[in-house]
């Protein structure tokens, strides 16, 4: 799950690292209010930013420079009245603008390679770390901290110095650097973002400078919200489209394509497959569903129900492999989703393993079109949608 | 003979008495696998599988009553990575976790405990392991079905559940059999990856081809055909790649499975398997086909 | 740094962990007023315990039970006016009498062997573990915590059925070896015992049993005080003698026993030595007594006065093998410190290793009585404190 | 030749630009030792030693500039724990500790890491260790002052400090050198004892006697003396206890000495090792005559 920056943001405060004060608003008054506060506070200039969930909102106009209330009030109108990649703006952030000296990119996150965290720090801050990874790899230091005690400090240290940092700036790294590692392991987050990490004037300390966090994307782990209602609780739920909404509370994976034919499979594995052989027959899959082991027919039919909720969807394509899940607990699942449908599409059901046969009495009886293979399932579905197939 | 699960298996089972590990269970035991115990913290004590396993509290008591050395876990995500710590200090050297769901920090502690003891994870989150045996009873550790296996010569590797089963059903059918067929797990982070199922099947003289099944997200399939580019020229390899079709950024039910930029892509891990000398099947109904394409020919 | 069990007590609850409530007083008064809040809330009877550092202050009657406030003030100052094994009790501890069930023992405590956290266990609780240990060492349960992840659930459930504990029961006593091992590892304790851990009645439970800690006995790593401000706080300085702590204050490893021999040496295995050989010819040390590696002249005085402090010392042994430590350095320690000294008692020293032959030519101009070997100094130390060097 | 410090030792000093750390790096390069880098965080780029040795800022570095093999640490407590992880990580596989004072529980970590990496730690809070050589110069490593050293071929161990100079000045004016002097240090949590030395001393051609020097305090003496009496039946071995005369529960300086209950006694240990065969000295002025009745004899 992936939550907004202002979030992400408390979530490095509480921990104790340097982070601007700031405020978020959902209205330009608020805005101006939260303005207001921070100019009074001595901020020369304030930056509002956009909270959406997706990347690139710099360049899609989501984040501005305000050196007044007034104009902080005109800038976050322009942005809340913003849609970035689909998603409308619904919430500003506003901090004060900081005069930044040099820009670093630090992050923690779980590696699949070291199994663990990995902490990835680089000197040029500010761009994408993929941009970085891609124009010079040798400038991206990395370090595995351990896997019960955290970065340790000499972990720390080698990062720091792996960037060129030295001094009071080295100290204040390695206590963000450690921070970081805290915050993931203590939140259960995936990855914990700080870019950019700047470095900004501070006369009072020795070398004049100091860092402090100005960005911070996190992403928690959905396997571990359980045990941090207090962070679930952040869930977005407004940014969530209904369908996605209910898919996730069934326990059913649902990602919502562009294409015709809705499909409903049983492992994930399987349904990317699925996806891959109907485009491979010319057709257009509507969606990735996996509706998870041993599912039972009520959640056959909240499935279904999801797919057609979908009003692109023009054929059905259903493969079940079953191991835990009864192939005729499916069919039943199948034949209830239907009569309690209101939209009918074409459908072609695919049912093998564990009660097939079961199943295709069942399903025959229900004079449904079924498949032996999933080839065959795959090219019956494209015949299906018809030319309505192709991407809409 | 085959890979990490055979004759000599022991298996105990932790949550042997709730719903799925009874049901799983039952299952191992009709395919021929020696289930000799179970362990559910608070009935040690009492027997299960229609009372001929006994059930210990904790698995250093069931490992020195009975000697088992592997375990199957069944335990809920909560406490799962707790049991695989457990089963991995009481000295269980095989330890499969098909539970799903477990949080991912958990698992690098656990995984860390684990290596510590010199014991080897599979999963989580993966459906286990079979051994088909045409010489005698087979073996097979967690859930996937007895009825899609042959016995044969040719490894089996996935990182996924149903595919595998798809995939294995096509070979059967076309009359190749396995020697062991491996799910690895789709989660970031497990215990045993694609190059450490690819150096055990190298090391068994009973597998004579390879199946990798692999998906989108990481560089597990990148790192294996790495190493079975130098190390796997002895044995015809075929894979599949699920996830051609899929969108970047969005996580595709699996934990594991998501395009991030310009890693994890399908196109690449088809090209670095091709480069290592795999033939790489669109669909898992090609899987046969190519195999026999890549000099495989099963025993007669 | 022992602490008092008053202190130990607030360790565990702030920890979360079932401590009765308590206070303490250094007045009977005092004692009477806590007595009283405890009665009003619903205590039957109170239990008085003196808090001094040492053990078997039950046997000497430092723990008694009331059953009015009336009561309370009359055992308390009973109490205060004792002194258990030399020292005054100057504070008791007044709690709710528990209806006690089982007495569990239960202790985190660094162990050597296994170079980790040992958690041992007994259902034979109340008594001490060394006398579990000799009578009956099967009854003891032990586990070795993980080194960076503190006691895991399997582990504290390993302990629990250990003890033949189940259900409910089970459980809380997870909760409780969790969190010493926690507080150990967080409060840097070399032990944190809980003896007895007491199962008592909890109608409100199913299983109708509950834990408490009746009793805690936690002792902090020295090396480690610098980093605990608040624990280092809790040193009980009345109880200390102002020997010991201008020791303490100085660096030097000081203890005072009951000879005529003072001894000063650099080394703790070397100062332990010459306290055998002084023994072994004839005579009784007076102090163990180590200035450490690299000791100054002015630590050299130090030691002096703290010898001479002990108004038994009739002569003193000066041991020094010159290794970081000056042997000219001490020598001119020990001519300083001479020349400041009120009371004149008979030495002998010996100055081997680095600068030896500087400190031998210092001492012989200084007309010191010196020795070429230990065993030498030791026969020379016991002639000069003469009939005074049998045990006072 | 000796064990854990040799003419092969390439030693880098953890805090050499520190007070304690230059001081004793300029010794042991005077006695022979190769001291070939340093490293101080935030020092990197200098010189040390007569600008003959570059420091970096991390282990890391120094290792993979210089090659260095082993350590030596004379870093503040606070941070020396770190120190030693920062070196096992490296991959120093010879790590000494010379600091005193560091927590326990920071040990206890520590230790975990070294283990985890397949590294061997000396001490804390030791001396180090001494290898007096007769053909080339002699190593040393640690604080251990040259001049009580005679090549030979007894092996001492101990667990203090100018206790041990003690003992071995008194062999070296009897005309009995040693293969390698080893301090493992008096605190409670060690990363090599007793038993760990004399196994290193069995297996080392060079050492034909031991000499092992305790004190009071935990049971490592007691497992030392199981082992040997077992194992080291053909070298003569004697042995000295401090602290027959201390009380009971005082902590007699060295955080480890200290008797507790019927544990850590002077006597207990001078029992296990004369029933493992060491005959047991009254001062360490005994040990020379000692060795001569255990059967040695000086090479001449």
């Amino acid at each position: 799950m992936k939550i907004h920056e202002a979030e992400a943001r408390q979530l490095l405060a509480d921990a104790g690292l340097a982070v601007p004060d700031a405020s978020t608003a959902t209205t330009p008054a608020g805005a101006r209010a939260a303005a207001e506060r921070l100019f009074s506070g001595g901020a020369a200039q304030v930056v509002i930013k956009a909270q959406v969930l997706v990347g690139g909102r710099g360049k899609a106009g989501g984040v501005k420079l305000a050196a007044t209330p007034q104009e902080a009030e005109q800038v976050a109108a322009g942005i809340l009245a913003l849609e970035i990649k689909g998603l409308p703006v619904r919430r500003v952030l506003i901090a004060p603008a900081a005069t930044i000296l040099r820009e670093i990119y630090l992050a923690a996150l779980i590696d699949r390679s070291s199994r663990g965290v990995l902490l990835m720090a680089s000197a040029a801050g500010g761009m994408e770390i993929e941009e970085v990874a891609a124009k010079s790899p040798e400038a991206i230091v990395r370090v595995v901290a351990h896997p019960h005690a955290g970065l340790l400090p000499y972990q720390a240290r080698q990062l720091g110095f792996g960037i060129g940092l030295s001094g009071e700036l080295l100290k204040q790294f390695c206590v963000i650097a450690a921070g970081l590692v805290r915050i993931a392991r203590s939140s259960d987050a995936d990855l914990v973002e700080v870019n950019p990490l700047a470095v900004v004037p501070a006369p009072e300390l020795p070398g004049g400078e100091r860092l402090v966090c100005l960005d911070a994307k996190v992403t928690l782990d959905d396997s571990a919200l359980d045990r941090h209602p207090e962070l679930a609780a952040w869930r977005d739920a407004d940014s969530e489209d209904p369908i996605d909404r209910e898919a996730r509370e069934q326990g059913i994976a649902y990602i919502r394509l562009d294409g015709s034919i809705g499909c409903m499979v049983n492992g994930a594995g399987l349904a990317m497959t699925t996806l891959d052989l109907v485009t491979q027959a010319g057709g257009s899959p509507a969606n990735f569903l996996d509706i998870g082991g041993g599912a039972r027919s009520e959640k056959v039919a909240a499935a279904m129900r999801i797919i057609l909720a979908d009003p692109g969807v023009k054929a059905i394509l259903v493969n079940i492999f079953g191991g835990i899940t009864r192939g005729d607990e499916v069919a039943k699942g199948l034949i209830a989703a239907r009569d309690q449908q209101d939209r009918v599409v074409p459908m072609v059901v695919r049912i093998v393993g564990t009660n097939a046969k079961e199943a295709a009495e069942l399903l025959t009886a229900g004079g449904f079109e079924t498949a032996a293979s999933l080839d065959e399932a795959a090219e019956k579905a494209v015949a299906l949608a018809g030319a309505g197939g192709a991407a809409r | 003979m085959s890979i990490l699960v055979n004759a000599d298996t022991r298996l105990l089972v932790q949550g042997l008495t709730g719903r799925e590990g009874g049901f799983h269970a039952a299952q191992m035991a009709a395919y021929g696998t020696q289930i000799i115990a179970g362990v559910t913290p608070g009935r040690g004590g009492e027997r299960a599988l229609n009372d001929t396993t006994p059930v210990f509290n904790t698995v250093a008591e069931a490992v020195s009553a009975t000697g088992a050395n592997a375990s199957c876990i069944f335990v809920p995500a909560a406490g799962a990575a707790d049991a695989i710590a457990e089963a991995a200090a009481a000295g269980v050297k095989t330890i499969f976790c098909i539970t799903e769901g477990i949080p991912v920090h958990d698992m690098v502690g656990a995984l860390a405990i684990v290596q510590r003891h010199g014991a080897r994870l599979i999963g989580p989150n993966c459906p286990g392991a079979t051994s088909p045996s045409a010489a005698n009873s087979g073996v097979k550790v967690g859930i996937i079905p007895a009825s899609i296996h042959l016995p044969g010569d040719v490894g089996v590797v996935s990182r996924s559940g149903t595919l595998t089963y798809e995939a294995v059903q096509s070979m059967t059918d076309a009359g190749i059999g396995q020697s062991t067929c491996l799910g690895i797990g789709g989660d970031p982070i497990i215990g045993t990856t694609f190059r450490d199922a690819l150096e055990l099947f190298a090391a068994d003289a009973a597998t004579r081809a390879i199946v990798l099944i692999g998906e989108i997200g990481g560089s597990a399939e990148e790192e294996a055909a790495a190493w079975a580019g130098d190390n796997l020229k002895h044995l015809p390899r075929v894979a599949f790649i699920a996830g051609r079709a899929a969108p970047e950024g969005r996580r595709m039910g699996h934990a594991g499975a998501i395009v991030s930029g310009a890693s994890g892509r399908a196109s690449d891990k088809i090209s670095a398997l091709e480069a290592a000398g795999f033939k790489v099947a669109l669909s898992p109904t090609e899987l046969p086909r190519l195999l026999r394409e890549a000099g495989y020919a099963p025993r007669s």
